[in-house]
């Protein structure tokens, strides 16, 4: 098999605590993305899936750091290259989008300007010309019908879905290798959603971009994930594909995860049994990963006390 | 010691409550306080007394210097650090009173316009403000001084009367936005009386920044009266003001530097160390600082 | 029929903003009529700026309506006296905003006992640890500050605090929207043991539609200030009538990816 | 044309306040007659001269009179030079004015570098220098420092003149002294702005796009964060003109604070209304430049 797009390997990402021991966010965290794959990281509010995908385009804000372990890229170890190498492959090779459609775009500057800057700063020789066509192809691959109209406005003069699409298509300005999708459709409509789902999965398929998709919603998982990690507290608890995932989920979390889902399907009568002992969970101890398949794992409690 | 016992849980409170700047701020404040109550027993010389032979003498580390006066003399002979340890007592007095006066009004007037936010009230109240704060400070107590003798009274009147706009704005805000706040909307539909959502819902979410405000309002009254003590507008002489032993030592500063710089400092300190201590009530007053964080599920 | 009949009617409720004197108007809630019975779940569906928060804003006395009438209990809301009032509660979406962060959860949960009249200290301890119990919060809570909970925990003092007064409805504004999905459901089964034991009424007001099918008897679809679609719970997901209705049921994700659009 | 409305909306309110102020003060300030008559004057000669002014007319139709000479540029005599007041005033504006600008220009200078610097370093050394001596410049009265810095550059190293308007060099000292406390306020403001901004998500999707920092911080965070810093330099523009009266004596600065303090002294209150009043408008103007330039950067208002 060939080499993966994106490899990362026991991954450690601590903060520093007001006391002198650091809080740790992301415990030894591994993965892998190949070329042309959608992954999401499955998890709920500080469960340090945004902390690896911020660490992964190298964005982590100032406190947060990389304590120990590797992220490979296209074969080159991100945390060993200097700033202005690592720099370059933002942007062109790997991109990233955000949850907020509102507050990711400069409020001060056209739309125009800012997909242009994406396009100079990978060609600062690049005409004037072609920029402007560049963005207006790019804003009409993001599906936006008028998009000479929308390249001359400011950010909050469209709506949220419009502004995800402007923000996929500066991602997508250079036509990235990867791109990592922080809960883009978590602050949308479900009808804006599907939309937005379904172009990144176009996206996916046409460009063969590999997509790290980060949610805490496994229903998006169904809808547009090849492979799933399941994170909690800073943890892979759960690896597999998206059918084991579904079909044959081993740790109580995911199961648990799964069965409060809301979907179309539950049996409304079923939601008294939702209601488990939230203490239980607390009590679960995560163990060394167990292999179910070749590409399903399993932290699961073996022995006692393994971790700490 | 055990990890609960209640000397170690008292001693991480006051850890968690100080800030070092905090504490500084407090011991100065306490200091400064306590020598201007206390400074007719305290002081080392007499203040007022005027000594021709005792001119211009230097402080105590510069040739020519002694340690009976220790930060030197003035060009009348009176002793400095005397008089700036009577001076205080104008300028904590003016600060903290015009405060009182000030913060009252100010308070007032910013729950009432902006409990009626966007009513009449609330505008007219608004455009005076505005009009207020369209005059500079300084410039409406010094015009207010030509109608009222000046005097310490008239001191912290004035500076009373002139500076609550800025904390009815400030008050207006908060409670426009706390207003807002859905804890103070399901209050209003359980028909709670007016009376009871100011005391209980508003005044309670409000009050700390006003506090925290009204504490570095008295830092800048200070600056004021000095300002008018200096300009000769403010407390008269007899009485002792930084500001005045500032105004009597610009025209020695070629030659005396002491006379002019040591008030200076006083005011400098003074008005720091209330600074420090205003910014420490904010992280004392924080609700969220207090006892804890997060819960857990 | 008899107007008492219902619960909480609404009749021809509108309500139209406008910035300016001139400006134009937002058509916020435009001509909306639906009732609640006892003891029932009424979901209400729709996207953001389809109205239904100001739907529960007017219900609450919070927006006075353009035109149009609520009842409750088959008066008109504007003329309830405040023991009347009292039987109709709501809960906010976020629980932080609806928590006055300096008081306590004891003083919190029995707000609405004392706002009207003077409560002696045991009682009101007693009647806290009661309400605390009930969402299954327990002693230890009692003298914390809001921020000392966690989401869940705050959404649960938010309905101690509408329950305290025994009400016949509560209108839930997006009551669960802003919470973890295993927190979601918690929430929802506590909402439906509470309406099991007292047989309150519930407006449940969101924008998906899978967590309002778990809780609702009937739903009304929401859409630019319209109700577009009104039906039982299967009428809704079984046979959609609207065409806005169809298109949000479709957006729904899959449950699994085998049923993936494009397989 | 909405905005000129709204502003003018806001500013007609503002002065009719301001002239209820100003006028009321001088009404209680009780009576000019006294130090406009000789000592030996009757009773008789009084009345005449009340008459004359107006004076024995209800506070109602004073202020009517006050509002119609204003509005014709009448802001009466002064007792003091025997000249009309706002004459006496417009020539002597001018340098305070100059002198206002230059300490705003002084402030700004320093205090954007310094405030940016100052977040992007945050709680280094050198963060807690700036914002140390941010503080310090807050709390020190602007005419001891202007004795210190004459202390300094003109008795113990020699370099700048110590009073008087006559040559730029004569600028240093007072632009400093009163630009000081200004450029403390604008240095907290801008690192408390800048660390606010920064951590926004669109400063994210700008280095996201391999963007490099200096240009991130240039085009993205600094462009952001100037809208409070502007905002606060219109509300604190009065008090750097309440500052300014004070500096100018100390350096002698042929501005309009000098003749402030003697019309104070000798009761002269033509003068001292009409200072207030102009101060007071350039304030408003000042204002409503802010709101200008608030707008022109930040599209949001302006196409609203």
């Amino acid at each position: 098999m060939s080499e993966p797009l994106l490899s990362v390997n026991n991954l450690v990402i601590q903060f520093p605590a007001r006391d002198k021991d650091k809080i740790t966010v992301v415990h030894d965290v591994s993965f892998h993305v190949n070329q042309g794959e959608v992954v999401a990281i499955v998890g709920e509010s500080g469960s340090g899936k945004s902390m690896t995908s911020l660490a992964i385009m190298g964005l982590l804000k100032s406190e947060g750091e990389v304590a120990s372990g590797a992220i490979h890229f296209q074969g080159r170890n991100l945390l060993a290259l200097p700033k202005n190498e690592r720099r370059k492959i933002n942007g062109k090779d790997m991109t990233m989008i955000f949850q907020e459609p509102m507050s990711s775009l400069n409020p001060m500057l056209r739309i125009k300007t800012q997909i242009a800057e994406a396009l100079k700063i990978h060609h600062p020789d690049i005409s004037k010309k072609a920029i402007q066509e560049k963005s207006i192809d790019l804003l009409r691959q993001v599906e936006i019908n008028n998009a000479e109209a929308v390249a001359n406005r400011f950010p909050h003069q469209l709506s949220g879905g419009m502004r995800q699409r402007v923000m996929i298509a500066i991602a997508i300005a250079n036509e990235p290798q990867l791109l990592i999708a922080d809960e883009p459709t978590t602050a949308l409509d479900v009808t804006i959603q599907k939309q937005i789902l379904s172009l990144i999965k176009n996206l996916n398929r046409k460009n063969e971009m590999g997509v790290v998709f980060i949610t805490h919603d496994l229903s998006v998982v169904a809808d547009i994930a090849d492979r799933v990690l399941v994170m909690r507290q800073g943890k892979i608890v759960e690896e597999a594909t998206v059918f084991e995932l579904f079909d044959n989920p081993q740790h109580p979390y995911t199961i648990r995860l799964l069965k409060a889902m809301p979907t179309l399907e539950t049996d409304t009568d079923t939601i008294d049994s939702l209601m488990d002992d939230p203490a239980q969970l607390e009590r679960l101890e995560d163990g060394p990963f167990q292999t179910i398949s070749d590409t399903h794992f399993v932290r699961k409690k073996a022995g006692a006390d393994d971790e700490g | 010691m055990s990890k609960n016992s209640p000397i170690t849980k008292t001693f991480t409170k006051i850890r968690n409550f100080t800030s070092p700047l905090g504490l500084i701020g407090s011991i100065t404040v306490t200091i400064i306080v306590l020598l201007a109550i206390f400074a007719p027993w305290i002081v080392p010389h007499d203040p007022f007394a005027i000594d021709a032979t005792k001119r211009l003498i230097p402080p105590f580390w510069v040739d020519g210097g002694s340690t009976t006066y220790l930060l030197g003399t003035d060009h009348v002979g009176r002793d400095i650090l005397s008089r700036l340890i009577y001076g205080g007592r104008v300028s904590l007095l003016v600060g903290l009173f015009s405060v009182i006066i000030s913060g009252v009004i100010g308070l007032l007037l910013g729950l009432l316009a902006g409990y009626l936010g966007g009513t009449w009230v609330d505008h007219v109240l608004m455009r005076v403000v505005d009009a207020i704060l369209a005059i500079p400070t300084l410039l409406l107590v010094l015009v207010a001084i030509v109608v009222f003798e000046p005097g310490l009274i008239t001191l912290i009147v004035v500076i009373g009367l002139t500076s609550w706009p800025q904390y009815t704005r400030l008050v207006r805000g908060e409670v426009l936005s706390v207003k807002q706040r859905e804890f103070v909307q399901l209050a209003y539909t359980l028909g709670a009386p007016h009376t009871y959502l100011i005391r209980r819902h508003i005044l309670p979410n409000v009050v700390s920044s006003f506090i925290v405000v009204a504490t570095i309002g008295i830092a800048s009254a200070i600056l004021t009266e000095s300002s008018l003590s200096f300009l000769g507008l403010g407390v008269q002489p007899p009485d002792i003001t930084w500001g005045g032993m500032l105004n009597d030592g610009r025209n020695y500063i070629a030659t005396s530097w002491w006379i002019a710089t040591f008030p200076g400092l006083a005011i400098t300190i003074t008005v720091l160390a209330i600074t420090f201590v205003g910014d420490w009530f904010r992280d004392v007053l924080d609700p969220r600082l207090k006892q804890g964080g997060e819960g857990n599920e | 029929m008899k107007a008492e009949e219902h619960l909480l009617e609404v009749k021809g409720l509108r309500k139209h903003f406008s910035d300016q004197k001139d400006g134009p108007i937002l058509k916020a809630v435009d001509g909306v009529n639906f009732h609640v019975e006892r003891g029932e779940t009424l979901g209400i569906v729709g996207e953001s700026g389809s109205g239904k928060s100001t739907i529960a804003k007017m219900i609450m006395q919070l927006e006075k309506p353009t035109e149009g009438e609520i009842l409750f209990h088959g008066k008109n809301i504007t003329s309830l006296t405040n023991a009347a009032k009292r039987k109709l509660q709501i809960i906010f979406q976020d629980p932080y905003g609806s928590l006055n962060p300096r008081m306590k959860a004891k003083d919190i949960v029995t707000e609405p006992f004392f706002i009207h009249e003077k409560m002696p200290k045991r009682e009101r301890y007693e009647q806290a640890l009661k309400l605390l119990q009930e969402v299954g919060l327990d002693k230890e809570h009692l003298n914390r500050y809001p921020h000392q909970f966690s989401g869940g925990q705050r959404q649960r003092l938010s309905i101690a605090r509408a329950i305290a007064l025994k009400p016949d409805l509560i209108v839930c504004d997006e009551a669960v929207s802003a919470l973890d999905v295993s927190l979601q459901a918690q929430i929802l089964h506590l909402l439906s043991s509470l309406q099991k034991t007292y047989g309150i009424a519930y407006i449940f007001i969101a924008h998906g539609l899978p967590a309002v099918r778990l809780i609702s008897d009937r739903i009304a679809i929401m859409y630019k200030g319209e109700i577009v679609e009104t039906g039982t719970r299967d009428e809704i997901f079984e046979n959609p009538q609207h065409d806005y209705t169809k298109s949000l049921l479709a957006a729904v994700p899959p449950s699994h990816p085998r049923l993936r659009e494009d397989g | 044309m909405a905005f000129i409305k709204r502003s003018f909306l806001q500013i007609v309110p503002t002065l009719f306040i301001l002239t209820l102020i100003v006028f009321g003060l001088v009404y209680v300030a009780g009576d000019p007659v006294v130090s406009m008559l000789p000592e030996n004057a009757t009773q008789e000669d009084r009345a005449v001269l009340e008459e004359a002014l107006g004076l024995n007319e209800p506070f109602y139709v004073q202020y009517v009179n006050y509002i119609k000479d204003l509005v014709t540029g009448n802001f009466g005599q002064s007792l003091q030079y025997q000249e009309p007041a706002l004459d006496l005033v417009m020539e002597r504006f001018p340098a305070t004015l100059v002198l206002s600008l230059m300490a705003l220009g002084v402030a700004i200078v320093i205090s954007i570098p310094l405030g940016i610097f100052a977040a992007l370093k945050r709680n280094t050394v050198l963060d807690f220098l700036i914002s140390g001596v941010s503080i310090v410049g807050k709390a020190m009265p602007n005419y001891w420092i202007g004795i210190m810095l004459i202390l300094f550059f003109a008795v113990i190293i020699p370099i700048f003149p110590v009073s008087g308007a006559e040559s730029p060099i004569h600028f240093v000292l007072p632009a400093v002294t009163l630009g000081v406390a200004l450029a403390a306020e604008i240095t907290r403001l801008i690192r408390g702005s800048v660390l606010e901004v920064i951590e926004q998500d669109f400063v994210q999707t700008a280095r996201s796009k391999g963007q490099k920092e200096t240009i991130v911080i240039l085009r993205h965070v600094f462009l952001n964060s100037l809208i409070p810093a502007v905002t606060i330099i219109g509300l604190q523009f009065p008090q750097l003109i309440g500052g300014a009266i004070v500096v100018e004596t100390v350096f002698s600065w042929p501005g309009v604070g000098r003749l402030l303090l003697s019309s104070i002294e000798t009761g002269d209150m033509a003068v001292v209304q009409a200072i207030v009043f102009i101060i007071a408008l350039i304030t408003i103007v000042a204002n409503l430049l802010t709101d200008a330039v608030y707008r022109i950067l930040d599209p949001r208002i302006k196409y609203k």
